[in-house]
């Protein structure tokens, strides 16, 4: 009997993951990323929380599971699928077709558009950056500097940006972005000791292990602020100084602080690749356009498509830790799909 | 600041401002504070731009500020908006444009009403039937006057004889905009460049040869704000407003204000003599305060207007230090006499702000 | 003759430490105010005065105290002091009876074999020689061991002793030499003169068979008399100074003076009157569980007497009161502590004019849970419940609310900010017209009893607990559970309230015994009375306590006060219960008509005293 | 100055740029584990004062660390010791010396006035 074949498309974390665990049950894997570098969002990351791991050892931790194992097609997107009875036929854009008993789906999630949030000055004024954006100057290895080529004095970090607004469309809260934050301002710390760190927050998420602590150590060792109250506008001094208006909530008084820097913790949404792959694999998207899984329970890897798996960020908000354990889960389901193509037809009707 | 960058956002707001046929609504601060403002706005509109811009003497307050400071219900505010819709719709006119802020932006929120509620226009049809008779289009197209400024900017320039350039040193002047809080704050897709970085009056600044200023409080209301100033016991917080405002923009150095609602020049203006008279604290050069515009007069004053003829004697910052950087001449004798060439009489100077003659 | 230009040196001394010592003395009497002085001049002309030589006797020269902690501690500081005693007067009498005049100068007794190498054979001398050398002995003997202790001192049951200064290093060191110069000079002159007895005669031939004693002899005196002149002039600035101030302690204290919330005379008598034994040291917990060692009075009082104002040791102690149980002087260190905080922290009081005036139904028991009783609403609860069973009237002064007693803020010095609260409790509990006010905290019991003046009768519910089970108001069945009990230091220690808790408890289990009783109960490590010690050392300090308590073996650790209760709670693995959840759990609840009858009886005087 | 029936209102915005960050760091200094507090309210609930008062610690943590002293004179001397803030603090903030220490301070502060 011919090995059963499988399409993960995504080269992400979660595709990664996925596919190394699929090849390594034993089925002909190809991965589909459209761009030309593996690893996704951490590829561009510096560190993580909460123990400060380098991310490109979680990347080559996960490519050393598909490298040479599994068939990688980069600059690949979808752009057509056919089906006929339980076999798939994807058209790339580069060309090639490619055929599969399943797919699995790992097209992750975009950070926010922070541009979108006018009011705090994203793209107009130069001294506001996002996450990602600090994240880049870690791993410029670079002295952190203002626009003027200065050492910042005072940095402020900005939770929930795209994340729980109605007014952006993003009702949900994006789960990382918090423990993110304490991250950042913590390292910011180690990189200048003498630097102001204002954290802005509405409510602080630290649900997972080690985040409480993370935060304890914040406070405690590096003396960062923490003010309850969101920002609500932004603007720019002579100097290119941020001017911050927010009402500190506990107090119950507007407040004013000028900083040299500010970083707004953007929030993760829907990836334009997944809500185009969405449309042609007619997979259906929930309100938050993250991909519907048959059930948030049990069932979170099927799509509502027979056949068609998910994993990771496309099914909303995770930790790296979640998105690799959901990649994990997702292979076994596939895997035992292709096994049995009934197991679908038990579960997911 | 990346300028670049922020052209992209306002572009994003952009409006459609019909191009001729005009019906004029009149603004009751406007006319009675700065007298010269609205017949420069129907000069350049006739003798400049020849469009065809009608106003009826019957037309009345839109209630604005009996609405804002909650004297007059909106039942009563949406059937008197009604009537002045009627008025338009009697002389064949489509094109609304109102000479106050306040007013642009209640038409604004009525209209909207509007189209989510059809059974109050429905209702408010009746009233104004009942009450006089008249009938009434809601307007094709709806623009404040500085929208229409703004859309023949270019036009204006082509004709100026002065620009918003220092004629001594050959720069710029820096300019302060100021946009009326009702403009685009409630419905920032109804103002040109929207609600965080309003593009109307930068546009006439930028086409006009002046240097726009972004400083801090840019956005921050004058502190007219209705209930504040009307009430004496809340005047506090008025001024509060203006002396932020200020202070924010101080620095910067601006030769000038430009405004495009009634009610703001008014507070830039005399807020500044407020200001010197309860704090001592004066702004711009020689404690002779930032001088303050509407968009009308520095139209007028770019196409070589007789300063006196469009009001600017009744300023209470001096002009004349602008006019000089401007190279504007003018007579200065001529200052307090009115259209008659009678002597209107001079006003009272201050005890701590600096007026010129 | 009886002089010599050696002498000079011990002549000198003597002058200048008794002088000294009068001039002082004089000064802290005159600066008495006049009811301390009325106190002190009825005192010395009554026979009371001969108690407090009963004591000096045991405590100055035996020692008794310190036996108590520890026998060969105790005998160090006995063979010195009463050895010492016995020389200066046994010598002095030995004088009388050979030499006929009357006046001798202070130096003849104590250079008398010098003066009188071989005297004409007068009464008893054989015995008087005898006794001498014996005191001798006896003193050696504590020189010896007090030198042995400063190399270990666990020998004498002491962990850490007092670090000591430059200046009682040297007055030590000093007194070391004192005696066995005695013994080599006078040995020196039993070998030449064959006089003396069974120690300086032998250990003179042992001597003189080694060594050239005609040339050493003389120097001997020499060194004798200048270590003698050394000792006393170093003692008044040393923590030797407490020879004489104790016996002065003794007498002002026995008449009734104290150093109530300021640094009065008595305190400065105190703060001299402390030798910096180090007795306190071991039985404070913040040295056993958190090795700070330099709050403790040893050093406290130190301070004081030599004028540093250290905030942070003056605020840095549990005010438990285990330092002052163990001081062999009786020294009440935490009340010069408060004294100090006082002047530290009195400033700008607290008006407290928000506080409202609670006017509570008149009842004959008033029950006041205090603030943190709040904390433990078992202990509320069980209060409640037994108080309604017993059928007495009674209010809950504190339910919705309670206004501090006062206490927390007297101990972190704010003594005017705690007037201000106290007034205002005084006003509701005596608009109450209650004959008996029943608290559950025994922070706040203190405060009652000491702080206020409500001329009513004030318990604590340990001890309204047993008024009521033994006017068979309320019974318990016995369980067989066993149980320890922690004496809280604000009841125990500090208000002498000892049995009444064990009583109620023997009613309703079994009560172990532990190393900790009474006196010597420890502190939880919650005391309010400890300012800037951090959360970490309280739990460090609870544990200890639970561990040394030997709460294992029982089955639940009981206790009196909520405090102590929520501070073991953190630590314990064992249950700990306050004296009324025990109380509440055996209760014998009545048949259903008598708890009926109760109620009504509870609503009628409700009615009655609502009239 | 003219009469006018008002006068200018003052700004009762928290101005971190003007605040003294001085007062801040004297009392983390005297009181380390203030740092910790992540403003849960208990002590500011079970407040014995708190019963008869407007009062919350919670709030005075947050005042002094944004350095706003000016309020917090009249809110500390509401304090009345007892210690039961201290007993329930999820992060062990030693409340009882964190107040007498910022009381001391602004006292201090009078004092140098």
């Amino acid at each position: 009997m011919p090995k059963k074949k499988i399409a993960v498309i995504g080269g992400g974390i979660a595709g990664m993951e996925a596919a190394g665990q699929l090849a390594a049950m034993g089925l002909e894997v190809s991965l589909l990323e459209k761009g030309n570098i593996l690893g996704g969002h951490v590829a561009n990351w510096h560190h993580l929380f909460p123990d400060g791991k380098l991310a490109k050892e979680i990347i080559a931790q996960l490519k050393s599971g598909v490298q040479d194992k599994v068939d990688i097609h980069f600059g690949a997107e979808v752009y057509k699928l056919q089906k006929s009875n339980n076999y798939f036929t994807l058209n790339l854009t580069d060309g090639q077709n490619i055929e599969a008993d399943a797919i699995l789906v790992a097209t992750g999630f975009d950070l926010f558009d922070a541009s979108k949030k006018e009011e705090y000055g994203y793209s107009i004024y130069d001294n506001v950056l996002t996450s990602a954006d600090l994240e880049e100057k870690f791993n410029s290895g670079k002295v952190l500097k203002t626009s003027n080529g200065a050492i910042p004095h005072k940095i402020a970090f900005i939770h929930c940006v795209g994340s729980r607004d109605e007014k952006v469309g993003n009702t949900y809260c994006s789960k990382v972005c918090c423990i993110t934050a304490v991250k950042q301002a913590i390292e910011v710390k180690k990189i200048i000791p003498e630097v102001e760190v204002y954290c802005f927050y509405m409510d602080l998420r630290f649900f997972d292990r080690y985040f409480e602590d993370t935060y304890f150590e914040a406070q405690t060792k590096y003396g960062i602020q923490f003010i309850r109250g969101r920002l609500s506008e932004a603007s720019e001094d002579m100097n290119g100084a941020i001017i911050l208006k927010a009402e500190d909530t506990l107090i119950g008084k507007p407040l004013k602080l000028t900083v040299d820097m500010v970083v707004l913790m953007v929030g993760k949404v829907s990836s334009t690749g997944t809500q185009e792959l969405s449309k042609r694999l007619s997979i259906q998207l929930d309100e938050d356009r993250f991909i519907k899984t048959l059930d948030s329970h049990t069932l979170f890897n099927f799509s509502n498509k027979e056949g068609i798996f998910v994993a990771g960020t496309c099914t909303g908000p995770k930790t790296i830790t979640e998105t690799i354990a959901d990649a994990r889960s997702a292979a076994m389901q596939a895997a035992s799909y292709l096994r049995n193509n009934s197991f679908s037809e038990n579960n997911s009707k | 600041m990346n300028s670049e960058a922020k052209k992209t956002i306002w572009k994003n707001y952009q409006k459609e401002i019909a191009d001729d046929n005009y019906f004029y609504l009149r603004s009751c601060v406007r006319q009675n504070f700065f007298p010269g403002a609205e017949p420069t706005f129907l000069r350049i509109m006739k003798e400049e731009l020849q469009k065809d811009i009608y106003e009826d003497p019957g037309h009345t307050t839109c209630t604005g500020i009996g609405y804002h400071t909650d004297i007059v219900p909106f039942e009563t505010t949406m059937t008197i908006v009604a009537r002045q819709f009627a008025l338009m719709t009697s002389h064949g006119y489509k094109n609304l444009v109102p000479s106050c802020i306040t007013s642009f932006g209640l038409y604004s929120e009525v209209i909207d009403t509007w189209n989510h509620h059809p059974e109050i226009l429905k209702r408010i049809r009746q009233n104004l039937k009942k009450a006089t008779g008249r009938e009434f289009e809601i307007p094709k197209n709806l623009a404040h006057s500085s929208d229409i400024i703004y859309k023949f900017r270019k036009e204006i320039a082509a004709k100026a004889k002065y620009k918003l350039i220092n004629s001594n040193t050959g720069e710029p002047l820096k300019v302060v905009e100021h946009i009326g809080c009702h403009y685009s704050k409630m419905f920032p897709s109804k103002g040109v460049g929207g609600a965080e970085y309003p593009y109307v009056l930068v546009g006439m600044i930028e086409s006009w040869g002046g240097e726009l200023i972004d400083y801090p409080e840019r956005r921050h209301c004058c502190g007219f704000g209705f209930r504040q100033y009307l009430v004496q016991a809340n005047r506090g917080f008025t001024f509060a407003c203006t002396k932020k405002k200020f202070e924010s923009m101080e620095p910067y150095k601006p030769d000038m204000i430009i405004t495009n609602c009634p009610g703001c020049p008014m507070f830039l203006d005399k807020g500044q003599y407020a200001i010197s008279e309860l704090e001592g604290k004066t702004y711009g050069q020689d404690g002779m305060g930032i001088p303050v515009f509407t968009f009308e007069e520095v139209a007028g004053l770019i196409m070589g207007y007789d300063p006196w003829d469009i009001g600017l004697q009744v300023h209470q910052i001096s002009v004349e230090p602008l006019l000089n950087k401007m190279g504007i001449n003018y007579d200065p004798e001529k200052k307090y006499l009115g259209i008659n060439g009678k002597y209107l009489g001079k006003p009272v100077s201050p005890n701590v702000l600096k007026t010129c003659c | 003759m009886k002089f010599d230009i050696f002498v000079i040196p011990f002549l000198l001394g003597l002058n200048f430490l008794l002088i000294y010592i009068i001039v002082r003395f004089t000064k802290w009497i005159l600066s008495l105010n006049t009811e301390e002085k009325c106190k002190l001049r009825k005192y010395i002309f009554s026979f009371s005065l001969f108690k407090s030589l009963k004591e000096i006797n045991q405590e100055v020269l035996l020692h008794r105290k310190i036996f108590k902690t520890n026998p060969l501690l105790g005998y160090m500081h006995m063979s010195l002091a009463l050895g010492w005693f016995l020389l200066i007067l046994v010598g002095n009498l030995q004088v009388k009876f050979f030499s006929p005049d009357p006046f001798n100068p202070p130096h003849y007794p104590i250079f008398l074999k010098f003066f009188e190498p071989n005297p004409p054979s007068y009464p008893f001398d054989k015995a008087f020689n005898f006794i001498m050398d014996l005191a001798l002995l006896i003193v050696l003997s504590g020189a010896f061991l007090a030198w042995i202790k400063r190399f270990n001192s666990s020998l004498f049951g002491m962990k850490h002793p007092t670090v000591h200064s430059r200046g009682d290093k040297l007055a030590l060191t000093a007194l070391w030499f004192i005696f066995p110069l005695r013994l080599f000079a006078e040995g020196l002159s039993a070998a030449i003169y064959n006089n003396g007895s069974f120690l300086t005669n032998t250990m003179g031939h042992f001597f003189g068979s080694i060594l050239p004693a005609e040339k050493l002899i003389y120097p001997a005196w020499w060194a004798y008399s200048l270590v003698l002149g050394t000792f006393f002039l170093a003692l008044p600035f040393s923590r030797y100074m407490h020879i004489p101030v104790e016996p002065l302690l003794i007498i002002f204290r026995n008449a009734g003076i104290t150093a109530k919330r300021k640094i009065s005379t008595f305190a400065q008598i105190e703060i001299n009157a402390c030798s910096r034994c180090g007795i306190c040291i071991d039985k404070c917990q913040l040295s056993s569980a958190n090795n700070v060692r330099n709050i403790q009075p040893s050093y406290f009082l130190r301070n004081l007497r030599h004028h540093i104002n250290d905030f942070d040791v003056i605020q840095n102690c549990l005010m438990c009161g285990r330092c002052n149980a163990a001081c062999p002087v009786g020294i009440d260190s935490t009340e010069i502590r408060l004294a100090k905080r006082i002047e530290h922290n009195g400033y700008n009081p607290f008006k407290y004019d928000y506080l409202p005036s609670i006017n509570p139904y008149r009842t004959d028991v008033l029950y006041f849970a205090g603030c943190m009783t709040h904390l433990t609403p078992s202990v509320k609860k069980s209060m409640t419940e037994i108080l309604d069973m017993s059928g007495i009237s009674w209010e809950f002064l504190d339910k919705d609310g309670t206004i501090c007693c006062g206490r927390p803020l007297l101990l972190a010095g704010q003594l005017e900010s705690a007037r201000v609260l106290i007034d205002k409790n005084t006003a509701s509990i005596k608009a109450s017209g209650s004959k008996t006010l029943v608290t559950s905290c025994p922070i706040c019991y203190k405060a009652f009893k000491e702080e206020y003046n409500l001329d009513i009768e004030i318990m604590h519910h340990s001890q309204f607990l047993l008024r009521l089970i033994e006017e068979k108001k309320i019974s318990l069945k016995k369980s067989n559970r066993t149980v320890v009990y922690h004496d809280p230091c604000e009841l125990g220690r500090n208000s002498g309230i000892f049995t009444e808790p064990r009583q109620v408890i023997n009613y309703s289990a079994h009560l172990l015994k532990t190393d900790y009783e009474n006196e010597k109960g420890l502190c939880c490590g919650g005391s309010l009375g400890n300012i800037p010690i951090t959360n970490f050392q309280r739990k460090k300090i609870a544990s200890e306590a639970i561990e040394k308590m030997g709460i294992s073996k029982a089955e639940a650790l009981i206790t009196g006060c909520p405090l102590c209760k929520k501070t073991f709670a953190e630590v314990s693995d064992k249950p700990v219960m306050d004296i009324s959840q025990l109380v509440a759990c055996n209760l014998i609840k009545p048949k259903i008509e008598e708890t009926k009858k109760a109620t009504k009886k509870v609503m009628e005087d409700g009615a009655y005293s609502r009239s | 100055m003219p009469e006018w029936g008002y006068k200018i209102n003052i700004n009762n915005q928290i101005d971190l740029d003007f605040n003294d960050k001085k007062y801040l760091q004297k009392l983390i200094e005297s009181e380390p584990s203030v740092k910790s507090c992540f403003a849960c309210g208990t002590c500011s609930g079970v407040c014995s004062a708190g019963n008869f008062t407007q009062l919350s610690l919670r709030k005075i943590i947050a005042l002094v660390s944004r350095s706003e002293i000016q309020d917090l004179s009249k809110e500390l001397s509401k304090c009345m010791l007892c210690g039961k803030c201290t007993l329930v603090c999820p992060r062990g903030v030693n409340t009882r010396n964190f107040i007498l220490s910022a009381r001391k301070l602004l006292n201090d502060i009078e004092i140098a006035k």
